[in-house]
C-alpha cells in the first residue's frame, strides 16, 4: 500500500513538473502555430540563470521569479528577431527554433560547464513532510505539485476569465478576423511568447531544485514536452495536463516494474494515441 | 447624423498568392450602402479582404474619408473606422456569445453597446452563455453583425450576409442594416443574391474578372433581365 | 519539367560522379577514406530526407532513425565481437539491412500518414526517439547502451572494403546510384504523383490516387535510400550502438539536409560536405569545443537568408554571374514548394 | 552540372591545403604523439582533466625523450565509438602521428581496440576507457592499457564492505550498461565469495533523473545500498535517498563519489561523509609520489580540479609508459615501431608513478594498486575521498585463476550471480 501511494505521489511529481514546462509549449502553439524547439533550451536556461541569481542574492524565490522575467526576455528576443520574420512559414520556424537551441545549449555548457548544479532551496522546502501511510514525503516534491496546480490554475483564470484570455481565445480561433477588429495580434502573440517561454523558464528552477540541473536537461524536457502534447492535444491545457498526467504515470510506475522498458513505454503510449487521435486525446479535430 | 462616408478605391490590383485576382478595381461610395454584385469567382471576395488590409494592395489606393488604407495594417484600418462581417461569420468557436460583445466594447466611441446588441438581437440575449461553434447560421450571422457594429464602424462591410440564411432571417437583417446610416455608418455589401443587394443598397456595382464593370441603381438592375443575365448569369424574375 | 531532355537531368549526377571518381587523385588517403567517405555516407543518410521534402513536400526525422535499423539488422546478421545476433553471408545480411530499414520506412509512413508540416516533424522525432530507447534499453538482442561492436566491412572479389580507397568507391558508387535513382523517379509517373501530392493533395485523391499509399510509398523508398547509408555507416563505425539514432543524430540530419537546401535532392551532399568540413575544422573558427556554436549559428542562418540552403546560393550566385545561365536545379521545377 | 564540380574540386583544394602538414615531412628528430580525450559534451571537464594528465606527462621529461621533440596533438571525441574512431583515423591518417593515447570511455576503447588491428605499425595506449573486454577478449597487439578496467577499479571494495564494515545484506542500484555490470563484478569477486547476499539489483535506464520510485522499491531491511551512477545521476540520487528518508550507508562504484560529483553544487553533500567507494585514485593519499603528482598538477593548472581525477591519472601514467618505453629504444620507431612495442608491453612504472607500481600481463593489460576510500570533509569545508584500504598489485582476473575467470562470461545484469 506504502509502495502504491508513493509510486502515485512520485508520478504526480512528475506529471506537474512536464506540466510546468509542455503547458508554455502548448501555449505558444496554440496561438502561433509555432512549434518551439527551443523550449527544452529555455527550460535549462531558466534552471542556470535561476541558480546564478539564486546563489547571488541567497534567495530561492528571487531566483524563481529571476528566471521566469529571464527566460520571457529571452523568449521576446528570439520572437523579434528570428521568428516573426519568417511570417507564417511554421517549418522553418521549427528549423530556426532548432537552431537556436543548439546554440544556447552550447553556450550554456561552455559557460557553466558539465558539472552538475543543484539549488538549496530554503531550508523549510527541502525536508520531509509528514504524512500518514507513506511516514513522510520530501517537501519539495510537494512544491512541484503545488506549483503546477497553482500554474495550471492561473493560466486557467487568464485564458477563461480575462480579457487577454479572450484575446487569447479569439487568436486561436481566428487570427485574422481578430485583427480586422481592431486588434493588434502581434503584440498578443508576442505576449503569449514571452508567457510561454518565462513558463520554462519557472519550470527550470522547480525541475532544477527537485531534480538537478545538467548539460543534456534540454532535449529531455523538449522531448517531454512533444509526448505531453502530442498525447494530450496541441494547444490544450487540459491536454496538457492530461498528457503530463498519462506520461507521469507510465514513467513512475514503469521504472518500478519494467525500469528497462519505462521509457519505451511512454513514447508507445504516444504511437497508439496518434494512430487512434493524430491530433490528441483533447485535440481540436 | 447623416452618413458622409466616401470610400474610393481607384486602380487596384491585389494577388492572391502568385495568383492576380483583382486587375484595377475603381470603386467609389459616398452615401448610405452600395452593393457588389457578381457571380462566384469575380473577385469579392479578394476586393473585402484588401479593402481590411488581410491581402495587401499591390497597385492603387483606397482611402476612406481622405485616408490612404492601401498598407495599413488590419488592425489598423479599423481603427479608421472600417468593420466587417466575413464570409461565412467566421465567429469565434471558443468565445461565448457575451464574451465576443464584451470583447469589442469600448473599442472606438459610438452608439452601439452590449446592451442595443441584445436589444436589435434578441436571440443573442438568449444564447449569451453560448459558445460561438454552438449557435445555427442565423445566430453565427447575428453575432458576426453584433461584433462588427460594437466597434461602431463608419463603413460596415458585409461579405455574403445571406449565404444559407432563412428569408425571414435575412429580412431581419436587411432592416436592421437599413437604419445603420442614421448612425453615421455607411454599409457596403457583396452579395451573389441579386434580391438581397438589391434591397440593401440603392446603388449596385456589378464585378466581374477582377474589375467593376458596371455601376448603376438597383432599380434599374432589377428591371434589367439582359443586364441580370449578361453579368450574373442569373434572372430574378 | 517534362519537357526536360533526359541527358541534362542526368548530368548533375554524371557530375558528382566524376568529380568523386577524380578526388582519390588529389587527396591524401585521410581525406578520402575518413572525410569524404563519411560526407558520402552522410549523405546518402540526408538524400533520403531530401528526397522526401524535394518530392512529396513531407519532412522527417526519423530518418536517421530508419538508417539505424538498417545498420541494427546488419551488425546482429555479421560477426561481431559482442556475441549477438547470428552471423549470415554478407550479402544476405546487406539484403536483411535494406529490407527492414524499407520496412521501417514504410512504417513510419503508415503510422505518420495523417499528418502533415511541423506535426510530421513532432511525430517522426518522437519515432525516432522510440527506438533509441528500444535500442538502449533492451540488453538481450541490441546489447543496450554499449551496442553490438567489431563490425568489418567484408571482401569482395578479392578487395578489401575496410581499406580507405576501396570503402570510398563503395561510398560513391552506392552514392551516385541513390542519387541518379531519385533523379530517375522524379521523371516516372509515379515522381509526378508526389509532386501533385505535394502542390495539391485533393486533387490527387480526386484523380483516382490513393494519398495514403503514395505517401507511404514515400516512406518506403526514402526508407531504403537511409538503409543504403544505415549499411554503410555501420560498417565505416565498426559499430552499431544507441548513439547512431539518439536525438542529436536525427537533429544532424536534418541540419545537414538544411544547410545544403533540403528541396534539391542532391542539397544533401553538398550540406553533409559543410557538415563534415565544420566538424573537422570549427577549430579554426573558434575553439574546438564550439562546433555546434558554430554549426548551430550556420544553420539559423541558412534558414533565415537562404531558403534553398547552400545550393540555393549557388544558384544565385551562378545566376548574377551569368544570368543566361540557368543550372538544372532551377529547372527543376523545384523552386517552389 | 558545374556547381557540383566546383564545389567537389574546391574541397579537394581546401583539403590539399588543410592538409599541407601533413604533407611535408615530419622533422627527423620529432615524436608525434596524439591525444584523444573528450573534450566535448557532458564529459568535457573529464577530458579535460584527461588531457592535463597527458601534458603533466610530457613535463615530467621535459618535452623530449631520447633527443627528440615530442609532439602533442590533442583531438576531441564526444563518447561516442564511431566518433573516437573516425577522430583516431584523423590522428593516424592526417595527422602522422606515431602513438595515440586515449580514448577515455568504454565503448571508446573498444572500438579504438578494433581499429587498431588494422594499423599493426602504430602504438596505441588507452586513456581512462575501462571496458574489461578491450584486453580480456580478442585483444589487439599493438593496443596497451596501463590503468585497470571496470572490475578492477572495485578491487579491495567487497571485502572492505564484508569485513570491516560488516554489510552482510546489500541491494544494487545501477544503471544499465556495461561498465555498471563489471563493477558489480569486481565487488562480488569478494563480497560474495565472502558469504555476503544482494538482495535486490535495480538496473536503471542510463539518464533517469526520477529515482524515488527505485528508492521506495528498496527492501527496508539492507546493511547498505551499492550505487553505480555517475555524474548528474549521482547526485539527483543521493538528494532523492536522503529526502526519500534513506537511512542506510551507502557503497558508491568509482564514479558515485569522485571529484566531479563532490565539487558539485548541492545540498546532498552533508550526507556523503562516510560512504565508502573504490577506485585507481583517492583525493588523499600519503603516498609521497601522489602528494608530489598533486602538486605538480596544482602548480600547472591552477584552475584544474580539487584535486586530480582519476582521468588525469590515467592519461597521465599511460602518457610516461609511453614515454619511458621511448627513452628505453633511444626514440627508436623506423621499425615498424616492433621494438619500441616488445619495450612497452615490458614497461613496468614503478618510481614515476604516483599511484604505485604498475605493469602489464600478457594481453598488455595493467596489475596495479586500487583504493578503497571514505568520503570525508577537510577543515574549509570540501569534501574528498581518504584512502582506507590499498588493494595491490590488482590482476585482470580478480585473482581468480583465469581462465576460470574467463569461463564466468562477460558480465552482465544477472552474470555473475551472488551466491
Amino acid at each position: 500500500m506504502r509502495f502504491y501511494i508513493l509510486l502515485s505521489l512520485n508520478a504526480l511529481t512528475v506529471a506537474s513538473l512536464y506540466f510546468l514546462v509542455a503547458s508554455g509549449f502548448s501555449l505558444i502553439f496554440g496561438l502561433l502555430r509555432t512549434v518551439n524547439m527551443a523550449h527544452g533550451a529555455f527550460y535549462l536556461l531558466g534552471a542556470y540563470v535561476g541558480y546564478d541569481i539564486a546563489s547571488y542574492t541567497g534567495s530561492w524565490l528571487l531566483g524563481l521569479v529571476g528566471a521566469a522575467v529571464a527566460v520571457a526576455l529571452v523568449g521576446l528576443a528570439m520572437h523579434l528577431t528570428l521568428l516573426r520574420t519568417l511570417g507564417g512559414d511554421e517549418l522553418r520556424q521549427a528549423l530556426v527554433t532548432i537552431g537556436f537551441a543548439i546554440v544556447v545549449g552550447d553556450l550554456l555548457l561552455a559557460h557553466y560547464g558539465g558539472i552538475t548544479y543543484q539549488f538549496t532551496p530554503p531550508e523549510i522546502l527541502y525536508g520531509t513532510t509528514p504524512m500518514p501511510v507513506i511516514r513522510g514525503y520530501p517537501t519539495i516534491r510537494l512544491v512541484v505539485i503545488g506549483s503546477a496546480l497553482l500554474v495550471g490554475l492561473g493560466l486557467w483564470l487568464l485564458i477563461h476569465r480575462t480579457k487577454v484570455g479572450m484575446l487569447i481565445r479569439a487568436g486561436v480561433d481566428d487570427r485574422d478576423i481578430l485583427s480586422a477588429m481592431g486588434f493588434n495580434v502581434q503584440r498578443v502573440l508576442l505576449l503569449v511568447f514571452a508567457l510561454g517561454a518565462g513558463l520554462a523558464g519557472l519550470a527550470g528552477v522547480i525541475g532544477g531544485s527537485a531534480l538537478s540541473i545538467s548539460p543534456g536537461e534540454d532535449a529531455r524536457f523538449l522531448l517531454s514536452s512533444l509526448v505531453v502534447v502530442i498525447i494530450g492535444g496541441m494547444g490544450s491545457l487540459a491536454g496538457a495536463a492530461l498528457g503530463a498526467l498519462l506520461i507521469g504515470f507510465a514513467e513512475q510506475f514503469g521504472l518500478a516494474f519494467i525500469p528497462n522498458y519505462a521509457t519505451l513505454l511512454t513514447f508507445l503510449l504516444m504511437v497508439a494515441v496518434l494512430a487512434v487521435r493524430p491530433q490528441g486525446l483533447l485535440g481540436r479535430g | 447624423m447623416e452618413s458622409t462616408n466616401a470610400l474610393v478605391v481607384s486602380g487596384l490590383e491585389v494577388r492572391r498568392g502568385a495568383l492576380p485576382v483583382l486587375h484595377g478595381v475603381e470603386l467609389r461610395l459616398d452615401g448610405p450602402s452600395l452593393a457588389i454584385l457578381g457571380r462566384n469567382g469575380a473577385g469579392k471576395t479578394t476586393l473585402c479582404s484588401a479593402l481590411i488590409g488581410l491581402l495587401p494592395a499591390g497597385r492603387g489606393s483606397i482611402r476612406f474619408n481622405g485616408v490612404e488604407l492601401a498598407g495599413r495594417k488590419p488592425h489598423d484600418i479599423a481603427g479608421q473606422g472600417v468593420s466587417i462581417v466575413p464570409q461565412g461569420r467566421r465567429v469565434f468557436p471558443s468565445l461565448t456569445v457575451d464574451e465576443h460583445l464584451r470583447l469589442m466594447q469600448g473599442r472606438r466611441p459610438g452608439p452601439w453597446t452590449v446592451e442595443r446588441v441584445y436589444a436589435v438581437f434578441p436571440r443573442l440575449a438568449e444564447r449569451r452563455r453560448n459558445f460561438g461553434n454552438q449557435l445555427s447560421g442565423g445566430e453565427q450571422q447575428m453575432l458576426a453583425i453584433g461584433r462588427a457594429l460594437l466597434t461602431n464602424p463608419r463603413l460596415l462591410i458585409l461579405d455574403e450576409p445571406s449565404e444559407g440564411l432563412a428569408p425571414k432571417i435575412v429580412d431581419h437583417l436587411l432592416e436592421v442594416l437599413g437604419g445603420l446610416h442614421r448612425d453615421g455608418t455607411s454599409v457596403l455589401i457583396v452579395e451573389q443574391n441579386l434580391r438581397v443587394g438589391t434591397s440593401a443598397a440603392e446603388r449596385v456595382a456589378i464585378m466581374s474578372g477582377g474589375q467593376i464593370a458596371l455601376v448603376t441603381s438597383s432599380r434599374e438592375l432589377w428591371e434589367d433581365e439582359g443586364l441580370q443575365q449578361r453579368y450574373l448569369g442569373v434572372s430574378a424574375h | 519539367m517534362t519537357t526536360m531532355p533526359q541527358q541534362l537531368l542526368r548530368h548533375p549526377v554524371l557530375w558528382l560522379a566524376l568529380a568523386g571518381l577524380a578526388f582519390p587523385l588529389v587527396a591524401s588517403e585521410f581525406w578520402v577514406g575518413t572525410v569524404a567517405a563519411r560526407v558520402l555516407i552522410i549523405g546518402t543518410m540526408a538524400l533520403s530526407l531530401t528526397f522526401l521534402t524535394s518530392s512529396a513536400g513531407l519532412v522527417s526525422f526519423a530518418q536517421a532513425g530508419v538508417a539505424g535499423v538498417a545498420g541494427y539488422t546488419l551488425a546482429l546478421l555479421s560477426p561481431n565481437i559482442t556475441g549477438v545476433g547470428v552471423a549470415v553471408p554478407w550479402p544476405l545480411a546487406v539484403g536483411a539491412a535494406l529490407g527492414m530499414g524499407t520496412l521501417a520506412g514504410l512504417l513510419v509512413g503508415w503510422v505518420s500518414v495523417r499528418s502533415s508540416g511541423i506535426y510530421l516533424l513532432m511525430i517522426t522525432l518522437a519515432m525516432s526517439v522510440s527506438l533509441f530507447y528500444l535500442v538502449s534499453q533492451n540488453t538481450e538482442v541490441f546489447n543496450g547502451f554499449d551496442g553490438i561492436n567489431g563490425l568489418k566491412p567484408p571482401e569482395l572479389l578479392g578487395i578489401d572494403l575496410r581499406a580507405p580507397i576501396p570503402f570510398y568507391g563503395m561510398a560513391l558508387a552506392a552514392a551516385v546510384l541513390s542519387a541518379a535513382a531519385v533523379l530517375h523517379l522524379d521523371r516516372t509517373p509515379f515522381g509526378l504523383q508526389l509532386h501533385a501530392l505535394r502542390n495539391a493533395p485533393r486533387r490527387v485523391a480526386a484523380l483516382g490516387f490513393s494519398t495514403t499509399l503514395l505517401r507511404i510509398a514515400a516512406f518506403g523508398i526514402a526508407g531504403l535510400i537511409a538503409s543504403v547509408g544505415g549499411v554503410l555507416n555501420t560498417w565505416f563505425s565498426g559499430q552499431m550502438s544507441p548513439g547512431a539514432v539518439d536525438v542529436h543524430a536525427a537533429v544532424n540530419l536534418l541540419v545537414v539536409a538544411v544547410l545544403g537546401g533540403i528541396r534539391h535532392p542532391l542539397g544533401a551532399f553538398l550540406g553533409a560536405a559543410a557538415f563534415v568540413l565544420l566538424e573537422n575544422y570549427a577549430a579554426s573558427v573558434i575553439d574546438r569545443e564550439r562546433f555546434n556554436l558554430v554549426i548551430g549559428a550556420v544553420f539559423i542562418v541558412i534558414v533565415l537568408f537562404a531558403k534553398d540552403g547552400l545550393i540555393g546560393l549557388i544558384q544565385q550566385l551562378r545566376a548574377q554571374i551569368k544570368p543566361a545561365w540557368t543550372g538544372v536545379c532551377a529547372k527543376n521545377g523545384r523552386k517552389t514548394v | 552540372m558545374k556547381t557540383t564540380l566546383h564545389t567537389v574540386l574546391g574541397a579537394a583544394g581546401l583539403a590539399a591545403l588543410l592538409s599541407g602538414t601533413a604533407l611535408s615531412p615530419a622533422f627527423a628528430q620529432d615524436i608525434r604523439i596524439g591525444a584523444l580525450a573528450t573534450l566535448e559534451g557532458p564529459f568535457a571537464q573529464s577530458g579535460l582533466d584527461g588531457m592535463r594528465g597527458v601534458e603533466l606527462a610530457v613535463d615530467a621529461f621535459q618535452g623530449q625523450v631520447a633527443g627528440k621533440r615530442i609532439v602533442l596533438v590533442k583531438e576531441s571525441s564526444n563518447a561516442k565509438p564511431d566518433v573516437a574512431v573516425a577522430k583516431t583515423r584523423k590522428l593516424i591518417e592526417q595527422d602522422k602521428v606515431d602513438i595515440v593515447v586515449g580514448p577515455l570511455s568504454g565503448g571508446e576503447g573498444i572500438a579504438v581496440k578494433e581499429y587498431a588491428k588494422s594499423v599493426p605499425s602504430k602504438t596505441f595506449v588507452n586513456g581512462t576507457s575501462g571496458a574489461q573486454d578491450t584486453t580480456l577478449r580478442d585483444p589487439a597487439p599493438n593496443f596497451y592499457r596501463f590503468t585497470l578496467d571496470g572490475a578492477q577499479w572495485q578491487a579491495g571494495l567487497g571485502s572492505y564492505a564484508y569485513e570491516t564494515k560488516g554489510y552482510r545484506n546489500i541491494a544494487v542500484v545501477s544503471e544499465d550498461y556495461s561498465f555498471p555490470y563489471s563493477q558489480v563484478m569486481g565487488f562480488q569477486a569478494e563480497y560474495c565469495s565472502r558469504g555476503g547476499k544482494i538482495s535486490q539489483k535495480n538496473w536503471v535506464p542510463v539518464g533517469t533523473k526520477d529515482f524515488t520510485s527505485v528508492i521506495a522499491k528498496l527492501p527496508d531491511k539492507v546493511d547498505a545500498v551499492y550505487v553505480l551512477l555517475g555524474g548528474a545521476d549521482a547526485v539527483n540520487f543521493l538528494t532523492q535517498y536522503y529526502q526519500s528518508g534513506g537511512t542506510a550507508p551507502l557503497i558508491g562504484s568509482s564514479v558515485t563519489v569522485d571529484q566531479t560529483v563532490l565539487s558539485s553544487k548541492g545540498a546532498f553533500k552533508n550526507k556523503v561523509l562516510g560512504m565508502i567507494a573504490a577506485g585507481p585514485v583517492a583525493d588523499s593519499n600519503d603516498d609521497p609520489k601522489w602528494v608530489e603528482f598533486v602538486k605538480a598538477y596544482k602548480a600547472k593548472f591552477p584552475d584544474g580540479l580539487e584535486s586530480p581525477s582519476l582521468f588525469a591519472h590515467g592519461y597521465y601514467v599511460s602518457t610516461l609508459a609511453v614515454l619511458q618505453a621511448l627513452d628505453q629504444v633511444g626514440g627508436k620507431l623506423d621499425d615498424g615501431q616492433k621494438a619500441f612495442q616488445a619495450a612497452l608491453a615490458k614497461t613496468e612504472l614503478t618510481d614515476r608513478s604516483p599511484t604505485g607500481a604498475i605493469r602489464l600481463d600478457e594481453n598488455r593489460q595493467a596489475i596495479a594498486d586500487n583504493f578503497v576510500t571514505e568520503v570525508a570533509q577537510r577543515p574549509d569545508g570540501a569534501f574528498f575521498s581518504k584512502v582506507v584500504k590499498v588493494a595491490k598489485g590488482v590482476d585482470q582476473a580478480l585473482g581468480m585463476d583465469r581462465a576460470k575467470f574467463l569461463a564466468l562470461g562477460t558480465a552482465s545484469r544477472d552474470n555473475p550471480s551472488c551466491n
